[in-house]
């Protein structure tokens, strides 16, 4: 017979102020197996603890309930109290009587009542513990980064500094990401090519970090410490470790007509390209869409001009297996599409564009040279209307817009303004805001400026329609303050597209079994206490990938990932969850049934010989779990007709008697 | 019990099923009405004004018979709150007063030219009076 | 008049990872639902044997419900999916049985959607009162 | 096929053309249009106040008849489509709204079976994009208007609320540009296609409804419209009376033309 | 009547006996009555002739009896398999429950199987039952000779069969069957087709006659688990007898539950109910659902084949749909 003790915590006043905490543990007193019940102010606090230590060592107990906040919160908690006591760990219950009761019901007598109930099916639960002991996993000494912006090379180059090797797997032929295509950052003013890039170089010249550019992740499997990982190297058609990145070949390609993405489509490449100058790894890439040779084989110009002998349009993608000890998504972000927002004319008008577009005409390597040039006549603008908040803080359709705000279109608005009354101030610039959001280090004195300075005008208020007249952009939009219709005559209007997360983070998150919240930003393990974290161990996120960030936030991040990364790869061996399934030999028909649903492939089968009542032996195929792989999800157990695989730490009695005490 | 602002707010509430504090004040509808430069009070402020309640105000402006229901500050709307429904439903409890009929059909004849299609007649009708 | 309110008991299976986070949210955002509803913890929503289920009508309760992760979303990758597939044939074979089948219920809910749990279990609750007391599936002397 | 059809009080008035060639260009493509017995008005505009429930009947009553003959309900007039789509929708998703429009229904002379929104609404347009399909009517085309340059004008009651009429991208359509490219002639896209003609305020205030007639028609005409399409007669009527430099044709007539069962094919 | 004749079959397992290929042969024998064939194991030539029955009562199915007999040595054992046996031999073997080394099947066909309850609606002491011009003619010892129609007592499964093609033989005597398009769901959608008060009616009045024999247990070829949940203290519901008013149920249900996906559908749970409920129509309600949600699924067709309880695919109907589905054929 279990010797219970009984804790019931009054969180203050969150939970004693709905439920009767004296009364719960009073009523849980008379529960059969319990010697011992009290409450308390704070059970997590010392002096919580030190009761329940005290009350393990006084009478004798063999396992203890707190009623408390959600085990999600204090598990760990109490179970290393326990722990401290002489108790095994797994010989703890929490009762969840806050999130689940004092802060959803309102009045007391309802509320006590549940508590008392959730408290008893703890307590039915423990009763039927068994005290478990975790086992061991080594660690593979090595960290994949997905994503190669800026999040990733600054998680990569944090890991690979404190001796651990890292590899970045980029979809694009470079890294970089979408810093790379930025003309200057807020509130600095620095020139983002001038800080990034040689980060970049860094990255290429360090032992620790391969890159595997232009290559996607294709399967993971595995589990915190022991991920193994699939690779697929997409055929770029030029051998890396030949090409010098001299550029003879771009300049030779005679497919002169490819949409150049790094400028958003607003000039052209060639097909064999390389995507900007300072690239890494500074490679060239045969874009098999278009290039000449690959689809009619006919040509061969860049095989011609290319004296390292690079190119081979026989390539094939490649597909590398790596174990990894730690994974970090730093997938990234896109704006959104502006398909769905036409009363803004961006599918009418070229000179109707984005912000990431108005970033690449201010940008000297963008398509007018750094010139601010219309792009359908390449003339000077002179008056310029801003919108705000395109897509962003939009609840009203899910397929248009994003109920979130971007948090960086302000600020990078403010900066577009800025710059282009800075170099051209004969140019008149609106800006229409719903709010100018501008909490970060120095940016609501950068906002003021703008105003203040540079004469922007903020109008707070919306556009409703943007009309292509002749070479004008008739803009109709409201002046909230003034309660005026404004129309205004503009020759360029640049859209703040809200951002969202990279298409490619959800078939990850499914991979790595992530979760993701409804806008498929990853989530993390705790909003606020592990921000860094995936709640799938062993995972990490960096960057824009778990929500909107702006660059400081990014890197800083960034940087919290590695740490948490160099954390779990300077340990040697990781202790399992001991809540693994179990089969009884002597139950198990070996029938496979329980294998066939296993995620994991934690269950094998071996020939064992039974000695039978009468003497006999008799050899029986059972199942065996292998519990360093199993994660403990239960699934075997139910699909095991005669009950023989069980769950540890959920076993069917346990769970059975949580029921039965429920419904008593 | 209600007092009178209050009795109006909830009924336009009601008519229209439109929930003004989804509002976030930015002004899009007012930006995008193509009836703007005719009404007294514009569509953000009808969202604004009936949450604040002041309902009586809007009922006796001509801005009610302005608004052309063309639904573009419904549609464009990034938070869904319809201000045209409100239009509508403070309109509706105009006309729905005593003698309160913005159009009668006495005073049709004068307004009609050979082509008026009937749609329009009725159109007004169901607008304008009841 | 006295109206002898009919309190229903209401069994919740919960995922660990996202459902039964998704109660704790509906928890922090102090958003009500009855207290008719008790969560059981389990670690995926695949853990729930037909059994717990049956034992839960048995001894009593009015309602089960299921809630695990979106499919797609599972912890452990496939776990809901076979939820899924297991509980659609149960249902429906409790169904056949002609037990209502407002008393069965699979939900899936993610950690980010506490008003989607709290909104699930006030319906839920509403809908098995409005059936009554479960009286074909319980057992008479395990009810007081 | 067999659709059921609702004309509308304009088709039967001012707007016989629209009606006429509707039903010629049908038989052709092989649609039936099973004019519903005893059609009502359907009001010309819907009042979307939930408690506004007497003058939304004769919709639910042209949609109940369609329900009882196991068929879609078609429109041609672009208001009786926002009206009876509209109205359906609130049927389909108002419980307390359906549940007043058929008490007042089943105290009807002959009461039909309850209505809940079963029956799916087609504007003539999307019968020719989803049933009859424009690669389908391309083929049927026999005087393809080559070269024609085209504004179609959605105005606002095809499109919006963009949610309930599910009829195309509110921001930015194409069915009535791809309608007019399977008929051989070349769409025109103008930023004022889908904005108000501004024709409710006609007998209110029809200065200020001429203005915005004129930015529609002007708009067309800057990006070198030949031809105004709609499907409302209440906005060519508004159109032409404002005084668009352009002729307004409806798209049955253009259509009919296509067809070559309109005789009159010098449609300017 | 049945294709292959008594004498037939005999000589094929004498003849296997003789050249060393199987030790052992199972077939029928008969028990107290005509009516009452048993399993029995033959080792010799002289006991088949002796005792060795087929009939049309000779509806066992040996599937288990099998998976007992090839643990029991390492040599052969030969089995006469009907179509519908084959089904469920496949199906152990998919669950790896023998090896099929060590079993010779010799496929025979069958022509459907009497029930012997229906016999006895119509007729009282029972002395024999013969076989002439294809009616059942039983000598009674009251009302002497009675004459039935063969399709009016023959067995429900075999009424409905489902297929007379073997899945599995090493030798097949007579001639080979087809996969039949049988009527067995109609009972099913009949139920379903019930307001759900009539079907709690039913069943209620079906199950509430169950007095926990196990026989359906016992005799189920899918039922071969080491050891029973029912049996087993760790499952939270073991108990061998009816212990109170839900217990039927909950192990009617949870049975039915257990063999989903594995259940060929042999129907030998009905044959020996002594209590006659109808509990076929439980598996095939699971079998009909599996069909119409997750796409046509023989259990046991195939050796190997992965059962749909334990597989998914991401698009599968929710349970909820799953239950309005099944109002839609209502």
């Amino acid at each position: 017979m279990q010797r219970i003790g009984v804790f019931v915590c009054h969180c203050g006043t969150n939970i004693a102020a709905t439920v009767d905490v004296k009364a719960v543990a009073e009523a849980l007193k008379s529960e059969p197996g319990v010697v011992f019940s009290t409450d308390y102010q704070y059970m997590c606090s010392q002096a919580g603890q030190d009761i329940i230590k005290n009350a393990i060592a006084e009478h004798k107990l063999t396992g203890i309930v707190v009623c408390s906040c959600s085990p999600r919160m204090h598990e760990n908690t109490f179970r290393k109290t326990a722990a401290a006591a002489g108790l095994n760990s797994y010989m703890v219950e929490i009762a969840n009587i806050r999130e689940q009761c004092s802060w959803v019901h309102k009045d007391m007598p309802t509320g006590t009542e549940k508590a008392i109930i959730l408290g008893k099916a703890a307590v039915a639960k423990v009763s039927l513990n068994a005290p478990l002991t975790p086992g061991e996993s080594p660690v593979t000494k090595r960290a994949l980064v997905i994503g190669g912006g800026i999040a990733g090379i600054q998680t990569a180059l944090d890991i690979a500094d404190a001796g651990f090797p890292v590899d970045i797997v980029e979809t694009k032929p470079t890294i970089g990401g979408k810093m790379a295509q930025l003309d200057k950052t807020f509130p600095t003013l620095d020139c983002a090519a001038c800080i990034l890039t040689p980060k970049m170089v860094e990255v290429a010249q360090n032992e620790n970090i391969r890159i595997f550019s232009y290559s996607e992740v294709t399967d993971i499997k595995g589990f915190v410490g022991n991920f193994d990982v699939t690779i697929k190297r997409r055929a770029r058609y030029v051998k890396e470790d030949l090409c010098t990145g001299c550029g003879a070949c771009t300049e030779k390609c005679p497919q002169k007509k490819v949409p150049n993405e790094f400028n958003l489509g607003m000039d052209n490449r060639r097909a064999i390209y390389i995507p900007f100058a300072q690239a890494v790894p500074k490679v060239a890439t045969i874009d098999p869409n278009y290039c000449t040779m690959l689809k009619t084989g006919k040509c061969g110009v860049c095989s011609k001009v290319c004296t390292a002998g690079a190119i081979d349009y026989q390539a094939k993608d490649e597909f590398v297996e790596e174990k990894y000890g730690a994974i970090v998504a730093a997938t990234g972000f896109n704006p959104i599409s502006m398909d769905k927002f036409d009363e803004f004319a961006y599918s009418q008008s070229p000179d109707v564009v984005t912000s990431l577009e108005f970033e690449r005409l201010m940008n000297a390597a963008g398509p007018t040279a750094g010139t601010l040039l219309r792009p359908s006549d390449h003339e000077h603008p002179h008056t310029i209307v801003f919108v705000q908040c395109v897509g962003s803080r939009c609840s009203s359709c899910a397929e248009k817009g994003k109920e979130y705000c971007s948090k960086i279109c302000c600020m990078y608005t403010a900066k577009h303004a800025m710059l282009t009354r800075d170099k051209y101030p004969d140019t008149d610039v609106y800006v229409f805001y719903i709010d100018v959001r501008t909490p970060g280090k120095a940016f609501d004195e950068f906002y003021r400026r703008a105003v203040e300075d540079y004469g922007v005008h903020y109008i707070k208020g919306m556009v409703g329609k943007v009309v292509p007249e002749g070479k004008k952009l008739k803009v109709q939009a409201s002046d909230l303050l003034a309660n005026k219709q404004l129309h205004i005559d503009a020759d360029l209007v640049v859209l703040a597209a809200a951002i969202e997360p990279d298409k490619s983070a959800r078939p990850l998150a499914t991979m790595l079994t992530a979760s993701m919240d409804t806008n498929d930003f990853f989530t993390e393990a705790h909003p606020k206490l592990r921000p860094v974290e995936s709640p799938t161990a062993g995972v990490f996120l960096s960057g824009t990938c778990q929500g909107p960030k702006d660059i400081p936030e990014t890197v800083s991040q960034a940087g919290a990932a590695a740490s948490k990364v160099i954390g779990l790869l300077s340990k040697d061996k990781l202790t399992g969850n001991p809540c693994v399934a179990h089969s009884d030999e002597n139950m198990c028909n070996g029938c496979s049934t329980c294998a066939n649903v296993c995620p994991y492939g934690a269950i094998t089968y071996q020939d064992k010989e039974f000695r039978m009542p009468d003497r006999t032996t008799k050899m029986r195929r059972i199942a065996v779990v292998n519990e360093a792989v199993c994660q403990g999800c239960g699934c075997c157990t139910v699909a095991c007709m005669s009950g023989a695989m069980d769950l540890k730490g959920f076993m069917n009695k346990q769970i059975m008697a949580e029921v039965d005490a429920i419904c008593k | 019990m209600l007092n009178k602002t209050e009795r109006q707010k909830e009924q336009i509430l009601r008519s229209s099923g439109v929930n003004p504090l989804k509002c976030m004040r930015c002004g899009k509808c007012s930006g995008t009405c193509p009836s703007y430069d005719e009404m007294e009070y514009h569509p953000h402020q009808f969202v604004y004004m009936v949450e604040t309640g002041d309902i009586e105000t809007l009922m006796k402006s001509d801005s009610i018979y302005k608004c052309l229901s063309c639904f573009a500050c419904v549609d464009r709307c990034p938070r869904g709150v319809e201000p045209a429904k409100l239009v509508e439903a403070v309109r509706l409890m105009a006309i729905r007063q005593k003698d309160a009929n913005h159009l009668t059909p006495n005073d049709i004849p004068a307004l009609l030219d050979d082509e008026t299609p009937q749609q329009l007649l009725m159109s007004a009708m169901r607008k304008y009076s009841k | 008049m006295q109206v002898n309110e009919f309190k229903p008991l209401i069994v919740a299976f919960c995922c660990n990872w996202c459902s039964y986070a998704g109660a704790d949210l509906a928890g922090n955002n102090r958003l009500n639902y009855p207290a008719e509803v008790k969560i059981v913890r389990v670690p995926c929503s695949c853990r729930v044997n037909p059994m717990f289920i049956l034992r839960a009508f048995q001894k009593g309760a009015d309602g089960v419900i299921l809630c695990g992760c979106h499919p797609g979303d599972c912890h452990y990758t496939s776990g809901n999916y076979y939820t899924r597939r297991r509980m659609a044939l149960l249902f429906s074979m409790l169904d056949y049985l002609g037990i209502e089948k407002e008393r069965t219920r699979v939900e899936w809910v993610s950690a980010a959607e506490g008003a989607k749990f709290a909104a699930t279990m006030n319906d839920f609750v509403e809908k098995v009162i409005s059936l009554g007391e479960n009286k074909r599936l319980e057992d008479l002397r395990c009810k007081k | 096929m067999k659709v059921s059809y609702f004309p509308g009080c304009t088709l039967r008035t001012k707007a016989k053309d629209l009606d006429f060639y509707a039903r010629k260009c049908a038989e052709i493509l092989g649609v039936e249009l099973c004019e519903i017995e005893n059609w009502q008005c359907c009001g010309a505009a819907f009042v979307s106040a939930k408690d506004e429930v007497a003058s939304k009947l004769s919709s639910v009553r042209a949609l109940a008849a369609a329900r009882d003959a196991e068929q879609p309900l078609v429109t041609v007039c672009s208001a009786c489509h926002n009206v009876i789509k509209q109205t359906n929708h609130a049927m389909q998703t108002d419980a307390e709204f359906a549940a007043k429009a058929n008490l007042y229904m089943s105290q009807d002379k002959e009461p039909t079976e309850a209505y809940n929104g079963e029956t799916t609404v087609y504007h003539y347009l999307e019968l020719l994009r989803d049933v009859v399909g424009f690669d389908k009517l391309k083929e049927a085309v026999k005087n393809p208007l080559t070269g024609k340059k085209i504004a179609a004008y959605y105005g606002c009651m095809l499109l919006r609320p963009g949610k309930v009429l599910g009829f195309d991208d509110p921001e930015n359509p194409t069915i009535i540009e791809n309608f007019i490219r399977a008929l051989g002639a070349e769409p025109v896209i103008y930023s004022y296609r889908n904005e108000c003609c501004g024709s409710y305020a006609v007998l209110e205030d029809a200065e200020a409804a001429k203005k915005k007639s004129n930015k529609v028609s002007e708009n067309a005409a800057d990006n070198g419209a030949e031809m105004i399409v709609t499907a409302c007669p209440l906005c060519k009527y508004n159109l032409e009376k404002s005084g668009s430099s352009i002729p307004v044709v409806y798209f049955t007539e253009l259509l009919a033309t296509a067809l070559g069962v309109k005789e009159d094919t010098d449609a300017e | 009547m049945q294709e292959i004749k008594r004498e037939d079959l005999i000589a094929k397992a004498a003849q296997l006996l003789a050249d060393g290929t199987v030790d052992r042969v199972i077939g029928w024998k008969k028990g107290e009555f005509d009516y009452d064939v048993t399993p029995a194991v033959f080792t010799t030539k002289e006991e088949l002739e002796n005792e060795f029955v087929w009939n049309d009562f000779c509806g066992a199915n040996f599937s288990k009896y099998i998976k007992k007999e090839a643990e029991k040595s390492e040599s052969k054992v030969m089995a006469f398999l009907k179509p519908c046996d084959t089904y469920s031999f496949n199906q152990l073997l998919t669950e790896y429950k023998f090896d099929r080394e060590k079993v010779y099947v010799v496929g025979v066909p069958c022509n459907g199987m009497l029930d012997d309850s229906k016999i006895k609606e119509s007729a009282s002491g029972i002395s024999s039952v013969t076989e002439e011009n294809g009616k059942v003619v039983v000598d009674t010892l009251y009302d002497g000779k009675i004459t039935l129609e063969r399709a009016d007592v023959l067995a429900e499964r075999c009424a409905n069969c489902k297929s007379k093609k073997h899945a599995a033989y090493d030798e097949l005597l007579g001639t080979e069957g087809e996969v039949l398009d049988s009527k067995r769901f109609d009972e099913v959608e009949k139920l379903e087709k019930m307001t759900p008060d009539e079907r709690f009616a039913f069943w209620q009045n079906e199950l509430s006659r169950c007095i926990r024999c196990n026989a359906c247990r016992n005799i189920c070829p899918a039922c071969t688990c080491e050891k029973c949940v029912f049996d087993n203290p760790a499952s939270g519901v073991e108990n061998k007898a009816i212990s109170d008013s839900f217990e039927e149920k909950m192990f009617h249900i949870i049975r039915a539950f257990h063999v989903v996906g594995r259940c060929t559908d042999c129907g030998e749970c009905s044959r020996v109910c002594p209590q006659n409920i109808p509990l076929h129509l439980l598996n095939r309600k699971f079998i009909k659902d599996i069909n119409g949600f997750y796409g046509e699924y023989q259990a046991g067709a195939e050796v190997g084949s992965r059962a749909p309880i334990v597989d998914y695919t991401k698009e599968d109907l929710e349970p909820s749909e799953a239950v309005e589905r099944g109002e839609e054929n209502a």
